[in-house]
Order: C-alpha cells, then sequence, then structure tokens
C-alpha cells in the first residue's frame, strides 16, 4: 500500500517537473498573467523609497530550520530576498537580513554577498545577515532592534514564524513603517491577518518569486500549482462522491 | 511629394532621382527614412542602440548635413536628412546581412512590392518559422505597411530570444565577435534579415534597387560599427548601440558563467541567458533615455509610442500579442499593472491615429509651415532631456527616467512584452517597477505639451502619451539639428572615434551610459555632465524640472505617513488587562462557576488514562516552547497528576532544544506545577529523559522506526535503553500509550503522520495549545488521536472530571477565574475599539473627501 | 539549618531574576525602553548559549564526536562527511572565504528542499485531500430502507454528512481562492466567473479559519499573562 | 557573482551539482522507502544517511551561527556603535551559558544548574514575551477595521468573538448555552478546519514548486548566482 502511495508521489513530483520546464520554455513565448496580489505592489512602491529616502529595507527569514518541511517558505523569502537586494542595490545601504535559524543566517549572507558583488558593491558587510536569536521568540526579541534602530523603511516578514512574529508586526506598527509579511504556518498566518496591513496568505509568500521577478521558470510554478490544485479539487470531489456510493 | 531637396546643396530634384543632379549627393534615402526608421528601435533592444550609433556614424559617411546656421525653414527637408542613417543603416545592415546568407532576399525584395507579406514569409520560413505565422495574421489584419511592422517586431523577438543565449554564454570578447562576424554567425541572420523583410515595403515603395548598389560600404560601415565595441568593450562607450549590446552581455555571461559550465541546471541558465541578453533592451533604452543629450528623451517617447499602433491593432486580431501586452501586467510587475491599464485606453485612440500619422508625416515632411509648427516642439523638445541630465547629476533619481519610460516601452509593445516577463530580472527593470508610482506624475510633465500642469491621474498622464505619438514625432527629426552640426564639425574622423563627441547636446553621452552588471539606473551617473552646454532654455527646463521633482516628493511623504500608532490604547488595554486579571488572582474569590462543558475528545482521554496499567510504559513528547509553558503546564496538568497516579514508566522526549528542560521543569517545579511535582518522579527509576531528538520530521520518523538508535543516549549523556524505565522496549508499538504535549499544530501532526505506519495499536493522546486545534482536531475526528486536552479550557475541564485524591487544585482552577475575567474585558475593549476605529474612520475618510470636494 | 536558609536563598535570588527580568520585558508595554533591551539582549545570550550547549551535547557528540572516537569503521567513515562538510562550514565566518563553504549550504539546502517537498506531498497534499472526503457513505447509512427513517441511525449520519459536505464546499473554496492564473482586461488581470465566486467563499472560510485561529492565539497569549501575573503576585507574597 | 576565479566557478558548480544530486537521492528515499516484502529500501537508507549528515551540519551549522552572533557584536562594540552595551551584555551572557553548559555535566549537580539558568532566565522571559502579545493581539484586532474595513475584516473578527465566548466562561454566568457546546465545535471542528486544510494543501503545493526550483538549481540560495 505504502509502495503504491510513494509511487504516486514520485508521480505527482515528477509530473510537476515535467510541467515546470515546459512550461517555463512556453511562458517565454506567451508568459501568463496573474491575478493582482496588492501587497507586492505596496512593496515595489515601498522599495522604491527606500532607494529614494536612502532608508533600509528589512527582510526577516523566519526560524524555518533548513533540515525541516518549513525550509520552503525561508527559501522563497530568500529568493525575494535576492530581488530586493539587487532593487536597492544602488541605494546608500544594503537591506539587513534577520533570521532565526543558523542555516538561514548562512544563506541570507550568501545571497546579499553575491547581490552586492553581482551589482559590483565593493563593500559587503557580513552584519548584514544576522542571526538575531536561535529559539523562535529570542530571534523575534532580536529583531526588534534591527526595524527600529536601523533607520528601517520597509519590512518584509516572509517564512516560517510562528505567534512570535506578532512582536515583529508590532514592533512595526509602532514605527508605523511598511510591512509585508507571510508565513506557511497557520497561526502566524491568521496573526498577520489581524496585525499587518498587507499580508499574504498561504501559499502567496511562495508566488513572491513570480510576482517580483517573473522569471519563466517562476511564473511556471504558479502555474503548475493551479493545475495541481485542479486536480486535488478533482480528487476530493471524486474521492467524495465514491465515499458517498459506498466505493470506498 | 513631387520634388526632393537636396540634403547637400538644397536644390530641389525629382522624386524619381536617387542622386542629385546637381551635386551628386544621395537623396532617396530621405524618404525610406521614417518607417524603417522608428521600426526597428521601438520594437527591439538592439535596433534602439544600433539605430542611434548608426545615425551618429553615418551622417558622416553620408552626404553633406544641412550647414549650421541655416536657416531652418529652407531647409525644412534637409533637416530631416539626419534621420536617415538610423533607418538606412539598419536596413543595410539587414540587406548585407541577408545577402551575406541567403540570395533569396534580393529576390524578396522584388516580390514584395506585389505582395508584402508572401515576400517575407519565403525567408523568413527559412529561419524563423514562428514569426512567420505572426506576419501572416498579421498581415491580414493590418493595412499596407504594417505588416511590414508586424515582421520586424516578430524580427525582433527571434533577435532577442534566438541568439540572445548565444552570445551571452560566452565571454564577452566571443560575443564581441559574434557581432563584428554578422554574416557568418547564423543567429545573427536570423534577426537582421528579420529586419530587411519588415523594411522592404517601404523600401521598394522608393527605390530599393538604390539601396542595393550602396551595398559595399555599408557593408563596411556595419562591419566597422560592430568591430568597434568589440575591440574596445568598456563603460565608455554608452551611446554604441553595440557596446551596450555587449555591456549587457558582461552582465549575463559574467553572472551565468558558473551555471554555464553545469549541465544539471541546463533550463536555468539558459533561461538567465536569454533573459540577460534581453535585458540588454530595456538597460539601454532607458539608459540612453536618460544618458544620451537634449532629443533622446523624445526619441524613445516616439519610439515607445510609435510602436503601440501595429500592436494594439495587432493585439484585436492576434490573441497572443494581446497575451504579450497582458503579460506586462502581472507576472513583471504588479506595480506596472495600474498604469498599463491606464494607459489601454489611450493606446487603442493612438492606433487610430498612427497609420494616418505616418502617411501625414510623409506628407509633411516637405510641407514648410509643419516644419514650423514642429519647430516649436523642437524649442520644447530638448529640455525635458536637459531637465534629466541635471536631474542625474543632483538627484540619483534615474529610475524615474526608467519608469517613465518603461510605462511606454513595456506595456505598449507587443512582442517585446513577450520577452519582457524574462527582462524583468535586470534591476532596471524593477526599479522602473517599483518606480512606477512616481512615473506618471513628472512624466507627464516631460511631455513638452503637457508643461508643468501636474495631475496624478493615470488616465491624464496616458492621454498625455496618446499625444506624444502625434505631437513628438517631428521633435526628434528637429531634434536632429544639434547633432548635425557636431557630426559635421567631426566629419572627418575615423569610424571608431565617432563614438567620442567633442560638443553638441549629444556630447558626453559615451561617458553616461553605465556599462556592466547591476549597474541599475538607480546608479547616481558620473559627472560627465558639465561637459554639457545648457542653454538657458535648458536652465528653465531644469528650474522646472526640480520643481517637479519636489512636488513628486511629496506623495512619497503621504505614502509613508501610515497610521500612526497610538499609545494610548495600548495603555489603555495593558492596564485594563491586568486589573482584570490581578484582581481575581489576588483576591482568589471565585467569580466563575466551573466549566461544565466536558468536550468529548477530553472525556476520551480521560477514560484512556483511567484505563492505564501500572508500570505501564507511556512516551511523553514535550514539543512546546517556553512561551506557552503557562498554557500548556496548566492544560496538561491535571491529566499528568491523573497519569502518574497510575504509576507508569515514563519516557520523555522532545523535538524542540528547549523541550528536555521543560519537561525537568514540568515534573519538579512545585511552584509551576504542583500537581505533578507532588509525585516526585525519579529520574532513571521511573522515567527516562531522551532529551532533544535533533531533525524536525526525519527526526520523528527516525525515532519512530527505531527508537533506540535515533535517540540513544539520556539527557546526561548515558545510554538510556539499558535503564529500568526502557526494560523490553524496542519499537514504538510497545509503548502502552504516547501524549504528545505541544503548542504546535505542525509538530503535532508530525508525530501523527511519521509515527502513524509505526504505532500499531498504541493510543496517541495529544495536550494542545488552543491555538493549535482547528488543525489537531480533524485527527481525532478520524481517529488517528484518541483524546485530545485544548488549552487551559480543557485542562480545567479535566481538572473538573479528575478530582486529584490531595484535593488540590490544579493551575487549571487557580487561573479559571482570571481567564474569564481577562477574556471577558479582552472581548469588551475589542468590541468598543473596533466600533471607535470605524467610526473614526469614517470620519477620518469623510473629512478627506470633503476636503476633496 | 543553614542548608533550608541557603535554600531559601537561592529561590529568592532565582525567584527575584525571574522576577526582575518579567518586570523588565512587561515593561515594553509602556514603551520601548533600555530595561526591555537589557533584558532581551541577556535573554538572546542566554538562548543562543543554551541551544550552542544542546547542539554539542544532543547533536554533535552522539552523532559526530561519539562515532569518531569509538565507533567501528564503518560509523567513522559516515562519521566524517559531516566533520569535512562541517569543517568547510568554517569558512562561512569571513566573508572572503565564505564561498569554500558553499558545498555545505549546498547540501543542506537540497537536503532541506527534498525534506520540503517529500513533506508536502506525502505528509499533507496525500493525507489532507482523502481527510477531506470522509463522508458516510450511503450504504453505510442505510443497510435497509428500514432503517433509513430509523432517527439514532440516520440523525448523526445526516449530520456527519452535512457537516463532511461544508468540510469539502470550504477545502475546494478555499483552494480555489489562492487560484493565481488571470486573464488581463482593461481593468487589470481578471479571473473566471466561476473562480471569483468560489474565490469569495474561499475567502469567506479563510477569514473564518483565520478568526479562530487568532482566538485560539490569544487565549493562549492570555493564559500566558495570567501565569506571568500569577508568578509576580506570588514571588511577592513570598517575600 | 565570480568571473573572477575558475575556483569560484568550480565551486559553484559542485555545490549546486551536490545540492541536486542531494536532494534527489533525499527524494527518491522519501517515494520508494520500502522494497515490495515491506523492507526498509536502500534509498530510505540512503536517504537516512543523508538525513543524519544533515542534521549534524545543522548543528554545526549553530556554532557557525553563535559565531556569527559574537562577531557582529564584538563589531558594534569595537565600533562604539549605539547600543554597544547591549552588545557587551548579550556576548557576556552568551560565552557565560555555553562555558557553563559545556562544563555542567562534569561536576556534581551541574546539569540541574544549566536547566536552572534556563528556568531563571529564558523562560521567564518567553514567557513574558508571549505575555505582551495579549495587549498586542487585542490592540491589533482593534485596529485592523482601522485598517482594512471590509466584510472579511468582520467576518474575522466576529469569529474570533464567538471563540473567545465559547472558550471562556462569563463571570456568574459560564459559558453561554448553545455557544461553547454546539457553535464553538462547528465553526472550529467543520468551517475553520475546512479552510485551514484548503490553505495547508496550497501551501503544501507552493512547498511543492519552490522546492523543485530549488532542486533544479535554478534558485540556489546558497551563494550560487540566483
Amino acid at each position: 500500500m505504502s509502495i503504491w502511495l510513494g509511487l504516486a508521489g514520485f508521480g505527482i513530483v515528477f509530473f510537476s517537473a515535467v510541467l515546470m520546464v515546459g512550461l517555463s520554455y512556453l511562458r517565454r513565448k506567451t508568459p501568463s498573467v496573474f491575478r493582482d496580489i496588492p501587497a507586492f505592489t505596496r512593496l515595489r512602491q515601498a522599495v522604491g523609497l527606500v532607494v529614494e529616502d536612502g532608508s533600509r529595507l528589512h527582510v526577516s527569514l523566519g526560524r524555518g530550520a533548513l533540515t525541516t518541511p518549513q525550509s520552503a517558505s525561508a527559501l522563497a523569502g530568500l529568493a525575494l530576498l535576492r530581488r530586493l537586494a539587487d532593487l536597492t542595490s544602488a541605494g546608500d545601504r544594503p537591506p539587513i537580513a534577520t533570521s532565526g535559524d543558523a542555516t538561514l543566517a548562512i544563506l541570507s549572507q550568501d545571497t546579499l554577498q553575491t547581490s552586492a558583488k553581482s551589482s559590483e558593491q565593493a563593500v559587503f558587510d557580513p552584519a548584514a545577515g544576522r542571526l538575531t536569536g536561535l529559539t523562535p521568540f529570542s530571534y523575534a526579541a532580536g529583531a526588534i532592534p534591527a526595524i527600529r534602530d536601523e533607520n528601517v523603511s520597509a519590512n518584509v516578514l516572509m517564512g516560517n514564524f510562528g505567534v512570535e512574529v506578532a512582536l515583529l508586526t508590532d514592533a512595526v506598527e509602532r514605527e508605523s513603517t511598511f510591512v509585508l509579511a507571510g508565513s506557511d504556518d497557520l497561526t502566524a498566518q491568521a496573526v498577520i491577518y489581524a496585525s499587518a496591513p498587507e499580508p499574504l496568505i498561504g501559499e502567496e509568500i511562495y508566488a513572491a518569486g513570480a510576482y517580483v521577478e517573473s522569471s519563466p521558470l517562476h511564473s511556471a510554478s504558479l502555474t503548475v500549482q493551479d493545475i495541481l490544485r485542479w486536480l486535488i479539487i478533482a480528487a476530493i470531489l471524486v474521492g467524495a462522491l465514491l465515499t458517498l456510493a459506498g466505493v470506498l | 511629394m513631387a520634388d526632393v531637396l537636396c540634403p547637400k546643396c538644397g536644390e530641389s530634384n525629382p522624386a524619381e532621382l536617387e542622386n542629385c543632379q546637381f551635386c551628386g549627393a544621395r537623396l532617396t534615402p530621405l524618404s525610406d527614412s521614417k518607417p524603417v526608421d522608428f521600426q526597428p528601435i521601438k520594437v527591439g533592444v538592439n535596433p534602439v542602440k544600433e539605430g542611434i550609433n548608426d545615425f551618429e556614424k553615418v551622417i558622416p559617411a553620408r552626404g553633406d548635413p544641412i550647414y549650421p546656421g541655416e536657416a531652418p525653414t529652407r531647409k525644412n527637408t534637409s533637416e530631416l536628412e539626419p534621420t536617415l542613417p538610423t533607418w538606412l543603416h539598419s536596413l543595410r545592415k539587414g540587406q548585407d546581412s541577408t545577402e551575406g546568407t541567403s540570395a533569396a532576399d534580393t529576390s524578396t525584395d522584388q516580390d514584395l512590392p506585389l505582395s508584402p507579406v508572401p515576400a517575407a514569409s519565403p525567408d523568413s520560413s527559412g529561419d524563423l518559422p514562428d514569426w512567420l505565422s505572426g506576419l501572416e495574421k498579421a498581415a491580414s489584419s493590418e493595412e499596407e505597411e504594417v505588416p511590414g511592422w508586424l515582421a520586424s517586431l516578430r524580427g525582433e523577438k527571434t533577435v532577442t530570444s534566438v541568439p540572445a543565449s548565444e552570445p551571452a554564454s560566452e565571454p564577452i570578447s566571443n560575443a564581441a565577435d559574434n557581432l563584428s562576424a554578422i554574416p557568418g554567425d547564423a543567429d545573427w541572420v536570423a534577426p537582421l534579415g528579420s529586419e530587411p523583410e519588415s523594411a522592404m515595403p517601404e523600401i521598394t515603395l522608393q527605390g530599393d534597387q538604390q539601396g542595393e548598389g550602396e551595398s559595399p560600404d555599408w557593408l563596411e560601415s556595419l562591419k566597422s560599427e560592430t568591430a568597434a565595441p568589440a575591440t574596445q568593450e568598456k563603460p565608455a562607450s554608452p551611446g554604441e548601440g553595440v557596446p551596450d549590446w555587449i555591456s549587457a552581455l558582461p552582465s549575463s555571461s559574467e553572472e551565468n558563467q558558473p551555471a554555464s559550465g553545469q549541465a544539471e541546471n541546463l533550463p536555468d541558465w539558459l533561461d538567465q541567458l536569454e533573459e540577460k541578453a534581453v535585458d540588454s533592451k530595456p538597460a539601454q533604452t532607458s539608459d540612453e533615455g536618460k544618458t544620451i543629450g537634449p532629443d533622446f528623451p523624445d526619441w524613445l517617447t516616439n519610439f515607445e509610442s510609435a510602436p503601440r499602433t501595429p500592436d494594439v491593432t495587432a493585439g484585436e486580431s492576434l490573441p497572443d500579442w494581446l497575451s504579450g501586452l497582458e503579460a506586462k501586467t502581472s507576472p513583471e510587475s504588479a506595480a506596472s499593472a495600474p498604469t498599463f491599464n491606464s494607459e489601454l485606453p489611450p493606446s487603442s485612440p493612438a492606433h487610430g491615429e498612427a497609420p494616418d500619422w505616418l502617411s501625414q508625416f510623409q506628407a509633411e515632411v516637405n510641407a514648410a509651415q509643419e516644419q514650423e509648427a514642429k519647430k516649436e516642439q523642437f524649442e520644447v523638445a530638448p529640455p525635458p532631456s536637459a531637465q534629466d541630465i541635471t536631474k542625474e547629476k543632483e538627484t540619483g533619481m534615474l529610475p524615474d527616467w526608467l519608469a517613465g519610460i518603461e510605462p511606454g516601452t513595456v506595456p505598449t509593445e507587443g512582442t517585446p512584452a513577450l520577452i519582457a516577463s524574462d527582462e524583468s530580472t535586470t534591476p532596471e527593470e524593477k526599479d522602473a517597477a517599483a518606480f512606477l508610482m512616481e512615473m506618471p506624475d513628472w512624466l507627464s510633465k516631460l511631455k513638452p505639451e503637457q508643461g508643468i500642469e501636474d495631475d496624478l491621474e493615470a488616465d491624464a498622464e496616458t492621454s498625455n502619451l496618446g499625444n506624444i505619438e502625434i505631437s513628438e514625432l517631428p521633435s526628434w527629426v528637429q531634434a536632429m539639428r544639434p547633432v548635425e552640426s557636431v557630426v559635421a564639425g567631426a566629419r572627418a574622423a575615423p569610424p571608431d572615434s565617432r563614438v567620442t563627441e567633442q560638443m553638441g547636446p549629444l556630447a558626453g553621452l559615451h561617458g553616461v551610459l553605465p556599462v556592466g552588471p547591476g549597474l541599475g539606473p538607480l546608479r547616481k551617473p558620473p559627472a560627465y555632465t558639465n561637459i554639457l552646454q545648457v542653454t538657458d532654455g535648458q536652465q528653465r527646463y531644469v528650474s522646472t524640472f526640480e520643481r517637479l521633482i519636489s512636488r513628486e516628493t511629496q506623495p512619497q511623504a503621504a505614502s509613508r505617513t501610515r497610521l500612526a500608532s497610538n499609545r494610548l490604547w495600548r495603555w489603555l488595554i495593558a492596564g485594563l488587562l491586568i486589573l482584570a486579571i490581578t484582581l481575581p488572582l489576588v483576591t482568589g474569590i471565585s467569580i466563575t462557576q466551573a466549566s461544565k462543558l466536558q468536550p468529548p475528545e477530553m472525556i476520551n482521554a480521560f477514560t484512556l488514562i483511567g484505563s492505564l496499567p501500572s508500570n505501564a510504559p507511556v512516551l511523553v513528547v514535550f514539543d512546546y516552547e517556553p512561551a506557552l509553558s503557562g498554557e500548556l503546564e496548566a492544560a496538561a496538568a491535571p491529566l499528568m497528576d491523573h497519569l502518574l497516579l497510575q504509576g507508569p514508566r515514563l519516557t520523555l522526549i522532545s523535538t524542540s532544544p528547549t523541550g528536555p528542560v521543560l519537561a525537568e521543569r514540568f515534573l519538579h517545579d512545585t511552584d509551576s506545577s504542583p500537581l505533578v511535582a507532588s509525585h516526585d518522579y525519579q529520574a532513571g527509576q521511573q522515567y527516562v529523559d531522551l532529551g532533544y531528538l535533533a531533525g524536525g520530521p526525519s527526526g520523528v520518523q527516525y525515532f519512530a522506526i527505531s527508537p533506540s538508535e535515533a535517540a540513544p543516549f539520556t539527557l546526561d549523556g548515558q545510554p538510556a535503553w539499558q535503564l529500568p524505565p526502557l526494560q523490553g522496549l524496542q519499537k514504538l508499538s510497545d509503548f502502552d500509550a504516547i501524549i504528545v504535549l505541544t503548542d504546535n499544530a505542525d509538530s503535532g501532526r508530525v508525530w501523527i503522520e511519521q509515527t502513524g505506519s509505526t504505532i500499531g495499536n498504541t493510543p496517541m493522546l495529544m495536550v494542545i495549545s488552543a491555538q493549535a486545534e482547528p488543525m489537531i482536531l480533524p485527527y481525532y475526528n478520524s481517529g488517528q488521536i484518541k483524546g485530545l486536552v485544548t488549552g487551559l479550557a480543557g485542562g480545567e475541564a479535566y481538572g473538573q472530571t479528575f478530582v486529584s485524591p490531595g484535593a488540590q487544585t490544579g493551575l487549571a482552577q487557580r487561573y479559571w477565574n482570571a481567564f474569564s475575567t481577562g477574556t471577558l474585558v479582552a472581548e469588551i475593549l475589542i468590541v468598543v475599539g473596533a466600533l471607535w476605529n470605524v467610526v473614526n474612520g469614517w470620519r477620518t475618510r469623510r473629512r478627506k473627501s470633503g476636503e476633496g470636494i | 539549618m543553614s542548608a533550608i536558609s541557603s535554600a531559601n536563598l537561592v529561590d529568592l535570588i532565582t525567584g527575584g531574576i525571574s522576577f526582575l527580568l518579567t518586570l523588565m520585558v512587561l515593561s515594553y508595554l509602556i514603551g520601548d525602553n533600555p530595561a526591555f533591551r537589557v533584558a532581551v539582549y541577556i535573554f538572546i545570550g542566554v538562548s543562543a548559549g543554551y541551544v550552542a550547549v544542546v547542539a554539542w551535547h544532543q547533536v554533535l557528540y552522539p552523532r559526530l564526536i561519539f562515532p569518531l572516537l569509538s565507533g567501528n569503521l564503518a560509523d567513522r567513515l559516515l562519521a566524517v562527511v559531516p566533520l569535512v562538510l562541517g569543517l568547510l562550514l568554517l569558512f562561512k565566518l569571513s566573508p572572503r572565504t565564505a564561498r569554500l563553504g558553499t558545498p555545505s549550504m549546498a547540501f543542506l539546502v537540497g537536503v532541506g528542499a527534498a525534506v520540503a517537498v517529500g513533506g508536502a506531498v506525502m505528509g499533507t497534499i496525500f493525507p489532507q485531500t482523502s481527510a477531506t472526503f470522509r463522508l458516510p457513505s450511503f450504504a453505510s447509512m442505510s443497510p435497509e430502507l428500514s432503517q433509513l427513517f430509523n432517527s439514532t441511525v440516520l440523525k448523526p449520519n445526516l449530520e456527519k454528512f452535512f457537516e463532511g459536505m461544508v468540510a469539502i464546499v470550504g477545502t475546494v473554496a478555499t483552494l480555489v481562492y489562492f487560484h493565481f492564473g488571470a486573464k488581463a482586461t482593461a481593468f487589470g488581470p481578471q479571473r473566471g466567473k466561476l473562480v471569483n465566486v468560489l474565490g469569495w467563499v474561499g475567502q469567506v472560510f479563510i477569514a473564518i479559519t483565520f478568526g479562530v485561529l487568532f482566538a485560539g492565539v490569544f487565549v493562549a497569549a492570555i493564559t500566558a499573562l495570567i501565569e506571568r501575573l500569577n508568578f509576580i503576585i506570588t514571588f511577592l507574597s513570598s517575600l | 557573482m565570480n568571473r573572477k576565479s575558475p575556483l569560484s566557478s568550480f565551486i559553484a558548480i559542485t555545490s549546486t551539482a551536490i545540492a541536486i544530486a542531494s536532494g534527489v537521492l533525499v527524494l527518491a528515499g522519501y517515494f520508494f522507502a520500502q522494497k515490495s516484502d515491506g523492507q526498509a529500501s536502500l534509498l530510505a537508507d540512503i536517504r537516512l544517511a543523508l538525513l543524519g549528515w544533515a542534521i549534524t551540519l545543522a548543528g554545526f551549522a549553530i556554532f557557525i551561527g553563535v559565531l556569527n552572533l559574537l562577531q557582529a557584536h564584538f563589531k558594534k562594540i569595537q565600533q562604539k556603535q549605539k547600543g554597544s552595551g547591549y552588545s557587551l551584555l548579550l556576548i557576556t551572557f552568551l560565552v557565560a551559558t555555553f562555558l557553563f553548559g559545556l562544563a555542567s555535566p562534569y561536576f556534581q549537580g551541574g546539569p540541574q544548574y544549566f536547566n536552572d539558568v534556563f528556568s531563571v532566565v529564558q523562560l521567564p522571559v518567553e514567557a513574558s514575551l508571549m505575555a505582551l502579545l495579549a495587549v498586542t493581539l487585542t490592540y491589533a484586532s482593534i485596529r485592523l477595521l482601522r485598517r482594512r474595513l471590509n466584510l472579511l475584516s468582520v467576518i474575522f473578527l466576529v469569529t474570533a468573538l464567538l471563540i473567545l465566548l465559547g472558550t471562556a466562561p462569563l463571570p456568574f454566568l459560564g459559558v453561554i448555552p448553545g455557544l461553547g457546546d454546539w457553535v464553538r465545535p462547528f465553526i472550529t471542528q467543520v468551517m475553520a478546519a475546512a479552510g485551514a486544510r484548503g490553505i495547508l494543501l496550497g501551501v503544501a503545493l507552493g512547498t511543492l514548486t519552490t522546492g523543485l526550483r530549488i532542486l533544479f538549481g535554478a534558485d540556489r540560495p546558497y551563494g550560487g548566482n540566483k
């Protein structure tokens, strides 16, 4: 039984992989259109303002350890960080990246360094990618000073958070700066929904790549998600009918 | 247009003559110029710069331009000549490249006048089948000259997508070679070949064989042009088209070198390369836009606005084009969406105008009074760019510039838009998007016609765009003039040195263009601008522009002022909550009767615990953060009290680093959990603490498969599985019960899902924080969890169901009153506060609207 | 005697420290202030140190040092790989040498991505999908027509059936809400009618879900507040 | 990123190769964990081994992270930046805790004292931070309608209030009948569960594609060029 389950799982992954590659090539000819997510629009404006007034951008990547399934949200956050770092590369100061997991902190430094190099900025400050704490709350508490003291005018909280995200959104609210927040954790999403002006719900955080970067592969991923989505819906409905009929 | 004025001597000649009968200077190219001229430029990357540097370089090569000081009115047609080289050059390049590859071209030339589309199709089908289809579709839907445009558009598409990946993947020098060795390089032929086809209709309208006659020296001019950048690939040649080309390449090749090597991420680097190569387009259209002398803003606005005509018309007929347009809005930039949408309406009128605007332009060429009309605009035209230059100089707000240009290019262009989704990897693009906010405001000011009136509405701005299309073309024609004088001065210069211009508005061009990877338009440009001769007219516009900037920064301030945080509310909430909680705790009065709720899942847990045999091995998982220890200790205390009363052998484990300590504390700390601590369980005899189980889900799975391997040691580092509490336990299913204390739905799910296959008949109970309930409850309903205690309420209910023999009251009971009062106060606060905020917000909104009226 | 007093003293000191720290943190309610900062930085330092210690005692020692010192050849060989990768990580300490540590991070990222994908498919997509269509089958509901009207069988089943239906609608609608694909129109990207309608229903479900979760978080938070205040009170009363 | 040295491009290539290879292996271990006879397959063993390494490596990374933390705060102190006093505090407590923790197993009652350090410093602070949320969240929900005044926000608040009323008894009244035993369970177990499921499935889809992009080597956060 579990063998079949494994095969099915493999099938899904393989199917989506093929779809992604194929679509990413099609996308080059006919790009796809995606629904408007206002949060990203505002993010662009905020980033623009950051570059203009020489303030700083703060990206917080959460505390999802790489060895856990929660890593994906952090990886999405890293992809976004790279884009934003490029966008603000000409700003007076590079963005700050805070994270609650050591591996993420290292990755954020790599990302910022790469961006700094590609934008030919000689100076790269490793302190720009910080580990602010190794437990969820110490991480959040450690990120608060970054939000308050470093002339940050736009915050992006994207990654695996728990309820501690409320501390961050609250600190941002006190500073009345911009914040775009999203998490893969449901409780965190609920908190964000209530406490952040620009919440990203559910899988929207994974769309950041496509909305901010829009490389063919990213937009292809969204289309793949849509396709799988409808497959799942179909599965649910069929399954429901079958159970009703007593087959399952 | 009966007569043509000779560009050199100004005498008028019969139109059919190709050379001036008086001075022998070439005449005909002029008439071809307009149509072909802006096509390549508007359409794609290279054409734009090719156009530009052709224009710079071919001027010397071609016959004498107007002499400086001659009255424009007399020389009106010859003023237009400067524009020749642009199209002419691209045309020539196209032709000789196609000649270099396929002899079919010449034949197609003859065919073209009869039927443009078939003409294009034969050899297009040869190398570029995909745009052929688009071409045919287009031809069906467009009038006379449009097919050509479409063809070129299609051609452009292939230009960017096909060859791009090639040169980009190799070192710059090779890429440069590719450029210079045009006939040799197939990739190059494709795009270049596509251009002449697009141009054909117009060419054949007026003397095309003449075009062929000239081919040799075009070839060399072409060579010189491409060779120049190839040899000197350095930031100092921005005005160049090709250097840009290359400047774009480093960014791609450099960034991709590591990638290009490896086979695994082929898809990635391939598309990256294409992206990068494509990037060169927005990159340098914008760069020219901001750096090149006065005329360029108009150029760009022209070239951007012009293509709109075919594209939009095509947009109706060709769905994929339309999707191309759409593509801009969502994937590329959410920000560009509004502007794009707002732009569509004006663009459709635009395409209505453009065709006749074209023909009208042809007619205008010789009409003096028309020229006069344009001269006004010419006076107006340069300043915007003057403003820009000064603007770059003072405030590093180039992105606005870009933004100003992008909306023009990006949403309106059909085919490039297809690429645009790739482009957007360039910082520039992003910036443009990021700044689109400000763009409408000042771009609208940039339009000479618009002057300094400011309205922030997008539709107003787009209407401006609409006007530009009609009115601005003349201005760039005019704008050639100063350049003429410059070039006339530097005519003798060799092809390469034409790059470095000494004076005139175009001067400094080359110091300007940022070259190299990541050099976004956000970059503050080098101080080259001081060699600009700024006329007082330009000065006027500079000041104007400063005003614009200052105005433009205002919305920024506005957007900064968000809802100010309200301290008073915080203090009020804090004070009331603390008061409401402290009073019951201090006084200890009971104002709330015990909960009568007996959730079935809690009852199940109760009966299950009660049914455990004594000395039963029980695994207790401590998976909560210290932050929630208060809630979970209160919730779990009654259950654990009940459990310990059965005298089981406990095995403790945790997947959070802090878990083990919390477990120890929970078992022993008399303050935080008197109920449990009273049992005084002894480590090693009655329970074993396996400590921290690293690795999250996989760790749990590992533990589920083989506990003794996954967690071999106790908290204090001694081998655990020989200790009495673990005697005779090998598998997870050997435990009589598994109790998971967690605050986090994820870790709860992990334990349920990862142990599912190995847990056997061992029942799993959970004590969870209230926040995890909705995610965990389904597993109770599905029978994967046998019992559940949720939060303080669950603990209290359990405490009601199971009365500790010592008749001690657990934390839950002690907290219960405070909990009820505290929650009540919070509820009231929320309701009142929310209403207050609604009313307030409504009032402020009404006040605002009142001011607005 | 002295032992007792010393024990009390220890309790007093430890309790006093916790008490002070609690007050310092709660002072954040008034506003950000040095006291809060001090408490937070101490907290960060201690927790980081604590986690590092746990990492040593519970991860590195048993998984790396122990096998290397007292393991058989296979164990040692297996332990060498993470040792090398770990040493490479040390290069990450300086931006100049950081590149050398890249392979280790690449390994972590690769494994992490795989764990994420595997967990998403096997851990969420399959179980959650199958869990959604748990409806009482009509077969079980009415083995015989006579039983169909037997309320003891029918009523709970009908309830279950209704709940199951709501669950299906809710799940599907929520899924649909996230649908990204759209058609560009003059008014920006628009989704199909059906998608919009279902998506709106989904949004309602999302709002309800978040409401429930938010209430849960709030209860947890207020319980923590109660626990803290209770601690303060007990400490003060113990003086 | 690195046009400079062939070394760096070599590193980039090998890194991407490592990432993809390890990822694919682990993934295969997920799906083909069991042989037909139900025994763990070779792939499953490989996966466990790789995961073991990853976990160990993550342990290493914690130390790197701690060292980074120390670096950053040392720098703050050296440059006498604002708040360097706090940094000093942090460093002191970090080092002290760490050394004490390392030494604790080797003297009498050490582990107990170490646990005390935890429950004296970390636990109260974390619990207090959580307690702060009670106020923060109340404030947030009050501001919500000011920020986004729409039907969904209202639904959100009303649901939250209903759940609160159904969870906590009112003084002197107890839980409102019907609310605690019918409305709350229905909302929580049926509606919220359904919504949560939908969101979780969506998140899983996003996770899937994000992970795949990594496995393609398309996204390379590890200092690749993307």
